[in-house]
């Protein structure tokens, strides 16, 4: 006779006393829910609760700002009338020195280049951000959701299935996660690369995105698999699974209707910790030589590119790492409200 | 124990103090901050309770029970609860208490068992130890003599092999060693009160009846105070002296254990009484349960919480109403409830008792 | 179980035939352990359920009892197919079903329902009431006249329930409110039996009876046959006109109400009704009732003891009790129906004895 | 490239041009002049970029090795600079820069007294002569092959046939071939005329192997020293401690110092760290030195523009010149490739580079440091560094080209990829369809030496290997020498040309062969355009604080590591 | 504890076996011959055979495969000489052997790991504990928002920035370098002070994180609770009850951190031009070199998976629940 946990949230809604009808939301709107037929659903709840949490909405206004800024480059580029390919620097006089670097202080901010200019090519440092952003952006929102599908089909399998299936993923899991992930990275993109496109040609960046979304891929959905596997497993103890059994329900129902609703908290609580994490590996890589290449902007490219010519030319480096820090800071503290709302007893 | 006076409707003011009582709460309220708005946990409540006796506690769940019992512990967070009124034991006042004087009482003069011996017990040190450490710390015993207090406490609570399995981890232990591991440990210092939250809900009726024979046993070489919390009447009927009946943060009725089952006076514990099988009752009579369901404590009903599941608002004569007049409840026997003594006897002689069988 | 099974006293005018609804024999369910070294395989198993037989009628409220981890659980998910046990046979209104497939369960799937312990896990917390009443249906093709959502709120409607209330999500009703629910879920498919795990025992005292009152009045109304497991002796003792007590995966005693609550004869059921709490006061009017006290907790399902298992904490136990296994049968004294696991049987009382019965060491010790 | 801070002038470049005399016994004659405020004693650290692939002279070219081979290898010839930083080829380990017969294709050598090896055993002629023997085992693959090619009298790998198995089953050279009369003296008999081999005898490849010593693939790990300095210890791609040879004797050297106690050689110091460190001057940073590292392009700003720094450095020409090939089984039309020429941005290189630091503009195949080297500019390229796209895609248009699809791999370096962008940028406002191709730094010149390579245009830099345009134009541009990994990129292949390299090579005088050379250089470029000439390599070099001794030497086109002495 | 690892030995075997495999032939899937690299400008079919017969990739495929893996256990010969056990056979870019090499590298990293991971632990400990103990206050605000802004950087940003500052600007520190600890612990702990105040920027952060919010889950927990109605003082509960129960996520954290670090931390031995394990990886798989990448990464992940060993035997120290079988 032990009372649920649950009945002892506070909070959490009250059942009116006259048994028959039944209020949703405590205190206050008691009155106004009342007539209100339709309940609400786990997911509007967590709605409300976050948007009520101030550091959360702010750090998703700041990531959705982010990403507005990438999804709007070529907009922004427009407006500001520069583009991320032209070499102004080489074609303008007047712009770099001799060393190829920018003659004006601060790495050539002034009006015209409002974040300077890229020593040696001298591109647009705004506009290079920006559309690198988008290519960096773009590559972790795409390697975040096939991780995540291929997270949630092997866990839920895994989880659902159990005995030897359930075995059999769990080493491979294991398996995987085993794999010196940035070494992999390292040595077996140019590999892959390699493999996909004839000797002669120029790997197009489509390609070069999909090699790079592949390995990563492959090696990032581990974490989320085994989290799900976990909740599965005692998902599936509970017992409006069986429930659902003893209907006759088709396992593929079951999986459908039954559990998959049920590990979306957990799979956007770690998708929102997986996101940043995958725009600072891609980024890691492009540091590391292996990234994108040519004269596609990429985040993490500036990096490698800071590095080179951080001693001359610091302000480089800044903005893009600057940006860098804000948009991962805002993500981790967006991923932290997310999981209070989803679970206000997890607390801080 | 309670002083009971015969059938007194009107509260007598007295002098807390004044009642010699062991442990002594007055007009205790706990209320706590939630993002929902302010929780009343515990609304006003008083009893007293003497040495060597048994209070048992009924009420439904989230009724304030526990809250009310890790208040005399002390054992709310001070940031987000907001405790007032008055908690004598001994004479001593608790609730202003420094949270080092706290300490010095918790595990010596008052102790406490909780419901879930699983997660109760630290999972990470052995049985020994858990029980040895306040003994150190309040007696100032070495380690040895610590370890050797174990072992005889756990021997005395019946765990066999008590030399061995004092270095054993509470999981190597089944559900009703742990819950003796538990007593062992609570009464290890001797405590002058000890407090049970519902420390027999976990366990088989079998477990149950060996555990509740046992604290009565050992109430009776210790003399301790004791508060026992629990849903169920039966086990109260078992153990307790006194029985004080909350519900929505309020105690609704208190008396001995005789009077309040021979002859409750509150509607809700008319309602207890008659929800409950018996095993000796009669098959074909319908249970008669409670209508409705518990109050929000965030926003309680306003007057006596429990009119709207009551039967016989209705039946309240007067300027009195149930749903905005707060009944009061006297000291002593009697029941906070707007209906007239008479009206009580009557109700339930007439439409209460019969269906007891 | 045997045919002499048969209801002594019936208690209602529930229609009743003499084929069982549901019969099982020898019906036995066993947990693999895996272990090993250094490849993992079988290396014992939990004898959850060990050979049980049972048979449940047409229409009445079968109850089983038992301590925790006894196997009570294992029996109803045994019976509604949720296991597939290991040996023995189930069979529904005479067909096999024993290790039926999914498919081929699909005919009777809506007729067997359950309703769980749990109110918070039963319910899919992202499906509205609607969609959770709704989806057995929908899964077994039932279009009832007037559709399906017509249908849903008549069911909600017989529980107690406000058939508004369709589109709400179960977090917005009360531990009893969503008991109900589930109670509904089982209902809209018709079924013939439901197996009730613990249906009350996650419930507030007040609310128990609500729920309590419901099934009783459905399973009247709609005759449908009930298993009823619980642990709470009372709740059975009212709810069940014939019941089972579980002792480690075995029946050590069934039989109608009057006799098993009245007349024990296993000394594991005179243990268990002795320590049952009864809000009633020692020196009331009734006969002092007995008391045991035994000692320990049921000895692990893995190893269970041999010959009887109840002889570990048995005060009557012998040599003979560790060799043989005693055989359900009917012992003289009892009604017919009434059967017994046991050699040396207990007088048919349940008022005390001469010397109370204490096995448990400390309480031994400290009341001597 | 506008003020001029750090860069190499015009007139340095001339004084390289000066033709290296051959030295004779007394020039050869050790000690060396010692160095002013020179002091024995003290450690050198040293950083490298590439860790020494082969420590076997047999199997060294690349530059890096050569420089520190100066250190503990010996060869017949070397290069001696003296304080005016005039270059004389003397005798090492010979008495002088060699004997010629009338027709230059007996040369004779003696060895000096009191050479020894690391062990105490003098060097011996037999020594010499398994130096060069061993030079045709199979497994010798990195090595220059000019002397063999010259013995055996064949080009490209023919030579191999001469001595299949090295020294090493019991076959040996000939006596006609080379001969040993006694343990002082050696003698090379070629089959054609070979006025230079008193050069190639410098080179590192021709170094000393002792036969004793001699552990076949092995050696390339421990290598016998005979120079002043020995290994102590070497750890590929992380570090590597010369520390003094005791046998080694300064009477017998005239070029070689032994001041510091040990150099420390570490690896994996990129250009830019090395720099970093140089500029920082902190700590030990102070006794340090890069024989090759050059100031990385990134870094050229802050070494050029900080006095304090810029006073710590050297800078020079490299003998190496920078061109894009045109491969010409795949470019058949040569407006196809005047496009390209055209529209390819110099400039651009140029700051990839660093700027004028780091380079100069190139108009044609002789780099200044080449005898012969002429001002001629035929594509504009320097007159017109950013390319002229207009005329490019006019030139492609009468072609009827437009669209054309070109290949262009490059080097995935920082400085490659930085002017790849560019260059694509400009062939595509030209009209051609470009795929860029990279390839890691280190199979590049595998890949694209390979003949049946599918790419149209990669870069490709060469340097004299002594400097005669003798050791440019042939390597470069002779058809005959088109095979796998040659030099010849473009595989440009003009039978009138090739007779005319015959020709020339038979110029037994050295100055009337570098007109002949650069005219005809020059000719090629007008009418064939096989490679398009961009950028005349230039660097930097930064040095410690507490070194002294830092002299840029042209031969190894880098910091002289037998000069150098920690200051106390 | 036997049984137990040995079990997890006969994983770990399975999965460097896979690894192995998996690298090795994806790395000869690519249309690259490292026998053509190694050969140079010179050329020749006979030479190429040679040395081809020297790097022992004449064979078929999965022949050299079963060659490798044998010599792992059993030793080998090649030209070079003979490669005792472990022998993952010699460099194709220099001829070294693979183990040397890395055997050599393995102290810088192992310097660079274990020096910056014993500070971050203990740091990151004490700031998350203080944090925790002191929850809701401004140094818990302070402790949270700083180490949650730190705990975004990146290595390959801060790095440079850090040397920037330090070495070029205010030119109080020096260029970070290695010198083994043996020769001059001075040296030694100078040279790498640079790269651990990095790492430990931002692995401190990350630990000051993790060791909050699983103390405050914690203290959460009933037993803690218990403990405090036992008279225990605050104190003791915090450090005795909640603090065990919080290491059991920081374990496995720091296993894995750890493990991967003692890998090779390739990105910041990238960063600081430190010679060891990541740089080599990084190196190898530039040069094409399969022997050293083969090398490389199955002593990385070897690393790992004794890390997570640690970690799971870790775990039976601090919860007598688990148990080892
Ligand atoms: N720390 C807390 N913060 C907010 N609300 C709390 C807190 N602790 C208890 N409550 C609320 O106070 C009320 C009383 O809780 P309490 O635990 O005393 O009930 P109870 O009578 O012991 O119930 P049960 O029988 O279920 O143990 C409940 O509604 C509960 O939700
Ligand atoms: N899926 C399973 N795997 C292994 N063992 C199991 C499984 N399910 C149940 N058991 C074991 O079988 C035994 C009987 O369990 P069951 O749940 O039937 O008991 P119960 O009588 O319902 O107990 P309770 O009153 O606690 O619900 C227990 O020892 C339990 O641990
Ligand atoms: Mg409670
Ligand atoms: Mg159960």
């Amino acid at each position: 006779m032990t009372s649920p946990s649950q009945a002892a949230i506070a909070g959490s809604p009250t059942p009116d006393p006259d048994g028959v009808g039944l209020t949703t939301e405590p205190a206050g709107g008691q009155e106004a829910v009342k007539d209100q037929l339709v309940g609400r659903s786990p997911g509007q709840l967590m709605w409300m609760r976050f948007k009520r949490d101030r550091t959360g909405v702010i750090s998703a206004i700041v990531v959705l700002a982010v990403f507005a800024i990438a999804a709007l480059a070529p907009v922004i580029s427009w407006l500001y009338g520069k583009d991320p390919w032209t070499r102004y620097g080489q074609i303008r006089p007047g712009l770099l020195n001799d060393n190829a670097y920018p003659i004006k202080p601060n790495g050539g901010i002034d009006g015209e280049f409002w974040f300077g200019l890229e020593p040696v090519l001298g591109r647009d440092v705004l506009t290079q951000l920006v559309y690198g952003m988008r290519t960096s952006l773009s590559l972790a929102v795409v390697i975040t959701i096939l991780s995540v599908l291929l997270a949630i089909v092997i866990g839920v399998a895994g989880g659902y299935m159990g005995g030897k299936t359930d075995y059999f993923l769990g080493r491979l899991t294991d398996l995987m996660m085993s794999f010196p992930n940035q070494l992999f990275f390292v040595a077996f993109t140019p590999v892959i690369a390699a493999l996909m496109v004839n000797p002669q040609d120029e790997m197009p960046t489509w390609l070069r995105a999909c090699v790079l979304i592949f390995v990563m891929w492959l090696l990032g959905w581990m974490t989320l698999a085994r989290l799900l596997r976990g909740q599965v497993l005692t998902l599936r103890e509970r017992e409006f699974i069986e429930a659902a059994k003893v209907a006759g329900t088709p396992p593929w129902r079951i999986v459908r209707k039954e559990l998959l609703p049920n590990v979306v908290t957990p799979i956007l609580v770690q998708a929102t910790y997986m996101l940043p994490n995958f725009v600072t590996a891609v980024a890691g890589l492009s540091f590391l030589g292996v990234g994108m290449q040519g004269s596609t902007p990429d985040w993490g490219r500036m990096f490698a590119t800071g590095a080179e010519v951080y001693q001359s030319d610091i302000t480089y480096m800044i903005f893009p790492g600057v940006a860098m820090v804000i948009f991962i800071v805002a993500f981790n503290l967006l991923g932290d409200s997310v999981r209070d709302a989803f679970d206000p007893k997890s607390g801080r | 124990m309670t002083t009971l006076t015969q059938e007194a409707d009107v509260p007598a003011p007295r002098d807390a103090g004044a009642s010699g009582a062991f442990l002594s709460v007055r007009d205790l309220y706990v209320h706590f901050d939630t993002e929902g708005g302010t929780v009343k946990a515990v609304d006003g409540l008083s009893f007293d309770l003497e040495r060597g006796r048994t209070l048992g506690i009924v009420g439904e769940s989230g009724s304030g029970k526990s809250v009310t019992n890790l208040s005399i512990l002390g054992l709310h967070n001070p940031k987000k609860t907001d405790v007032s009124g008055e908690i004598l034991l001994d004479g001593q006042e608790l609730t202003s208490a420094r949270e080092k004087t706290l300490e010095s009482l918790r595990g010596n003069k008052m102790a406490m068992i909780f419901q879930d011996p699983l997660t109760a017990l630290s999972p990470y040190y052995t049985v020994g130890r858990q029980i040895a450490e306040p003994y150190r710390k309040h007696t100032g015993a070495s380690k040895r003599d610590a370890h050797l207090r174990a072992v005889e406490m756990l021997d005395k609570v019946g765990i066999p092999n008590a030399k061995l399995r004092v270095d054993d981890y509470p999981h190597q232990f089944s559900g009703g060693m742990r819950q003796r591991a538990m007593i062992a440990m609570a009464l290890v210092c001797n405590p002058d009160l000890l407090i049970a939250d519902e420390p027999t809900t976990a366990l088989d009726v079998t477990v149950q009846a060996q555990i509740l024979d046992l604290l009565k046993d050992l109430q009776q070489e210790f003399g301790s105070a004791i508060i026992f919390i629990t849903h169920d009447l039966g086990v109260i009927a078992n153990v307790a002296d006194d029985i004080l009946v909350m519900y929505g943060g309020r105690a609704v009725e208190r008396g001995t254990v005789a009077e309040v089952l021979r002859s409750p006076r509150h509607p809700y514990t008319w309602g207890l009484l008659s929800s409950m099988p018996r095993l000796s009752g009669d098959v074909n009579e319908e249970l008669v349960p409670i209508k409705g369901t518990p109050p929000s404590l965030l926003a309680p009903p306003p007057g006596c919480p429990f009119h709207p599941r009551c039967n016989y608002v209705d039946e309240v004569a007067g300027d009195k109403s149930c749903s905005a007049d707060r009944p009061v409840l006297p000291e002593g026997r009697g029941a906070a409830c707007h209906l007239t003594a008479e009206q009580k006897q009557t109700f339930f002689i007439e439409q209460i008792k019969p269906r007891l069988g | 179980m045997s045919e002499e099974l048969t209801l002594t006293k019936p208690q209602d005018d529930v229609p009743r035939s003499g084929e069982p609804l549901m019969k099982v024999e020898g019906l036995t369910k066993h947990f693999p352990i895996m272990g090993g070294f250094p490849f993992k395989r079988q290396v014992g198993a939990v004898q959850a359920v060990d050979g049980i037989d049972l048979s449940v009628m047409p229409g009445e409220s079968f109850g089983l009892v038992g301590e925790s981890g006894c196997g009570k659980s294992t029996t109803g998910r045994l019976l509604t197919r949720l296991l597939e046990p290991t040996r023995g046979k189930i069979s529904y209104r005479g067909r096999d079903i024993s290790h039926a497939s999914r498919k081929e369960m699909a005919p009777v799937r809506s007729e067997i329902q359950m309703i769980f312990q749990d109110p918070y896990s039963s319910l899919n917390p992202r499906q509205t009431v609607g969609s959770i009443i709704g989806n057995p249906m929908e899964v077994n093709g039932i279009n009832p006249p007037g559709g399906r959502e017509k249908r849903i709120r008549e069911m909600l409607e017989t529980v107690g329930l406000n058939p508004e209330h369709y589109n709400r999500f179960p977090h917005e009703f009360s531990g009893g409110q969503r008991q109900r629910i589930g109670v509904a879920r089982a209902l809209a498919l018709k079924p013939k039996l439901i197996v009730a795990d613990e249906p009350v025992s996650a419930l507030d005292v007040s609310i128990q009876a609500q729920v309590v009152n419901l099934l009783q009045q459905v399973q009247r109304d709609m005759g449908i046959a009930f298993v009823f497991i619980a642990h709470d002796l009372a709740i059975v003792r009212h709810f069940s006109q014939r019941l089972a007590v579980m002792y480690l995966g075995k029946i050590v005693e069934v039989g109608d109400r009057d006799s098993i609550y009245q007349r024990p004869r296993h000394p594991y059921t005179h243990a268990l009704l002795s320590a049952v709490p009864e809000a009633k006061l020692e020196d009331s009017e009734d006969e002092q009732r007995e008391r045991i006290r035994l000692a320990g907790d049921v000895p692990s399902p893995i190893n269970p003891p041999s010959g009887c298992r109840f002889r570990t904490r048995c005060w009557k136990a012998q040599d003979k009790c560790a060799t043989e296994e005693p055989p359900l049968v009917q012992i003289t004294g009892n009604t017919a129906g009434h059967l017994t696991a046991c050699h040396f049987p207990e007088e048919g009382s349940t008022t005390g004895r001469d010397e109370e019965i204490v096995l448990d060491a400390a309480l031994k010790a400290m009341e001597s | 490239g506008g003020g001029d801070a750090g860069g190499v002038s015009k007139d340095d470049a001339a004084k390289q041009q000066v033709k290296y005399d051959f030295g004779d016994a007394a020039a050869s004659k050790g000690p060396a002049e010692p160095i002013k405020g020179a002091k024995k004693g003290g450690d050198l650290t040293v950083y490298a970029r590439d860790s020494f692939a082969h420590l076997d002279p047999a199997q060294m070219y690349v530059s890096d090795e050569g420089t520190m081979s100066t250190l503990i290898h010996r060869r017949l010839t070397t290069y001696k600079r003296d304080n005016a930083g005039k270059y004389t080829v003397v005798g090492d380990l010979a008495t002088d820069s060699g004997t010629a017969s009338k027709d230059k294709r007996s040369w004779k050598y003696t060895l000096k007294d009191g050479v020894k090896w690391e062990d105490g055993t003098p060097i011996t002629s037999k020594d010499i002569r398994h130096t060069f023997e061993r030079q045709f085992a199979p497994f010798v693959s990195e090595g220059p092959v000019f002397i063999q090619q010259w013995l055996a009298g064949k080009s490209g790998t023919g030579y191999r046939k001469l001595l299949p198995d090295g020294p090493y089953k019991g076959d040996h050279l000939p006596d006609k071939t080379l001969e040993t009369p006694n343990d002082k003296t050696i003698v090379f008999h070629f089959k054609d005329p070979q006025p230079d081999l008193p050069y190639a005898l410098g080179m590192a490849g021709y170094a000393a192997v002792q036969e004793k010593g001699d552990t076949k693939e092995k050696y390339d790990k421990k290598p016998v020293a005979s120079g002043p300095y020995k290994i102590e210890s070497f750890k590929s791609g992380k570090s590597m401690k010369l520390v003094r040879n005791t046998e080694w004797d300064p009477n017998t050297d005239s070029v070689r110092h032994q001041y510091p106690d040990s150099h420390n050689i570490q690896f994996g110091v990129s250009y830019e760290a090395s720099t970093k460190r140089l500029v920082s001057d902190s700590a030990e940073n102070k006794t340090a030195v890069s024989y090759n590292n050059q100031v990385d392009a990134s870094s050229m700003q802050s070494v050029r523009s900080d006095p304090s720094v810029k006073k710590r450095s050297l800078s020079g020409y490299q003998p190496y010149v920078g061109k894009i090939s045109l491969n010409m089984d795949r470019l058949k039309d040569k407006r196809v490739r005047e496009a390209i020429a055209y529209a390819l941005p110099a400039q651009s290189l140029l700051q990839a580079f660093g700027g004028s630091g780091g380079g100069e503009l190139a108009g044609n195949y002789l780099s200044p440091t080449v005898g012969g080297h002429t001002e001629s500019d035929p594509y504009g390229k320097v007159k017109n560094p950013q390319g002229d796209v207009k005329k490019a895609k006019r030139i492609l248009k009468e072609a009827g080209k437009t669209g054309t699809k070109i290949t262009f791999a490059y080097q995935n370096s920082p400085e490659w990829s930085d002017f790849s962008i560019a260059a694509k940028d400009n062939l595509k406002k030209a009209g051609f369809n470009v795929q860029l191709k990279d390839i890691v730094t280190d199979t590049y010149y595998d890949q694209i030496g390979k003949i049946k390579n599918k790419y149209d245009m990669y870069h490709s830099s060469w340097g004299a290997d002594w400097p005669s345009a003798s050791t440019v134009v042939p390597p470069t541009l002779d058809g005959r020498q088109v095979q796998d990994g040659a030099s010849n990129y473009s595989h440009y292949n003009n039978p009138k040309m090739n007779k005319e390299m015959d020709r020339i090579s038979k110029i037994k005088n050295a100055d009337t062969a570098s007109k002949e050379w650069a005219k005809l250089a020059d000719k090629i470029l007008k009418e064939d355009l096989p490679d398009v000439p961009l950028m005349y390599y230039k660097q930097i070099q930064l040095y410690g604080s507490k070194v002294g001794g830092a002299v840029m030497n042209d031969v190894l086109s880098s910091i002289d590591p037998t000069q150098l002495y920690i200051k106390k | 504890m036997l049984r137990f690892l040995v079990r997890r030995f006969l994983g770990a075997m399975v999965i460097l076996l896979v690894i192995s495999a998996v690298t090795f032939f994806l790395f000869y899937a690519v249309p690259r011959d490292p026998a053509m690299l190694a050969c140079g400008k010179n050329c020749t079919p006979d030479a190429l055979e040679i040395i081809r017969k020297n790097m022992g990739i004449d064979e078929p495929i999965p022949m050299q495969y079963w060659h490798f893996m044998v010599g792992i256990f059993a030793g080998r010969t090649f030209a070079q000489g003979a490669c005792p056990a472990p022998c993952f056979g010699y460099s194709f870019a220099n001829s070294e052997p693979v183990w040397d090499t890395i055997l050599d590298r393995f102290p810088t990293t192992v310097s660079l790991s274990i020096g910056g991971a014993v500070v971050f632990l203990f740091i990151g400990l004490g700031a998350g504990m203080i944090a925790a103990w002191k929850r809701g206050t401004m140094a818990d605000k302070f402790f949270s928002t700083i180490s949650l802004v730190l705990s975004s950087m990146q290595i390959y940003f801060i790095g440079p920035l850090v040397l920037a500052l330090f070495v070029f600007n205010l030119g109080i520190m020096d260029q970070p370098k290695y010198v083994p600890l043996s020769e001059d612990p001075g040296a030694w702990f100078m040279g790498l002070l640079i790269p651990w105040l990095v790492i430990q920027i931002i692995f401190t952060a990350n630990y000051t994180r993790l060791s909050r919010s699983s103390m405050i889950e914690q203290l959460a927990e009933d037993h803690v609770r218990t403990a405090r109605a036992k008279g225990m003082s605050a104190r003791f509960v915090f450090f005795r009850y909640a603090w065990r129960g919080s290491l059991i996520p920081i374990v496995t954290i720091f296993g894995v951190d750890l493990g991967s670090l003692l890998g090779g931390a390739m990105i910041t031995e990238w960063t600081f031009s430190l010679p060891g394990v990541g740089q080599l990886a990084v190196d190898s798989v530039q040069n094409t070199d399969l022997p050293m990448v083969m090398g490389v990464m199955l002593f990385s992940a070897t690393f790992i998976i004794l890390f997570n060993v640690i970690v799971d035997a870790a775990y039976a120290f601090i919860d007598p629940r688990v148990r080892l079988a």
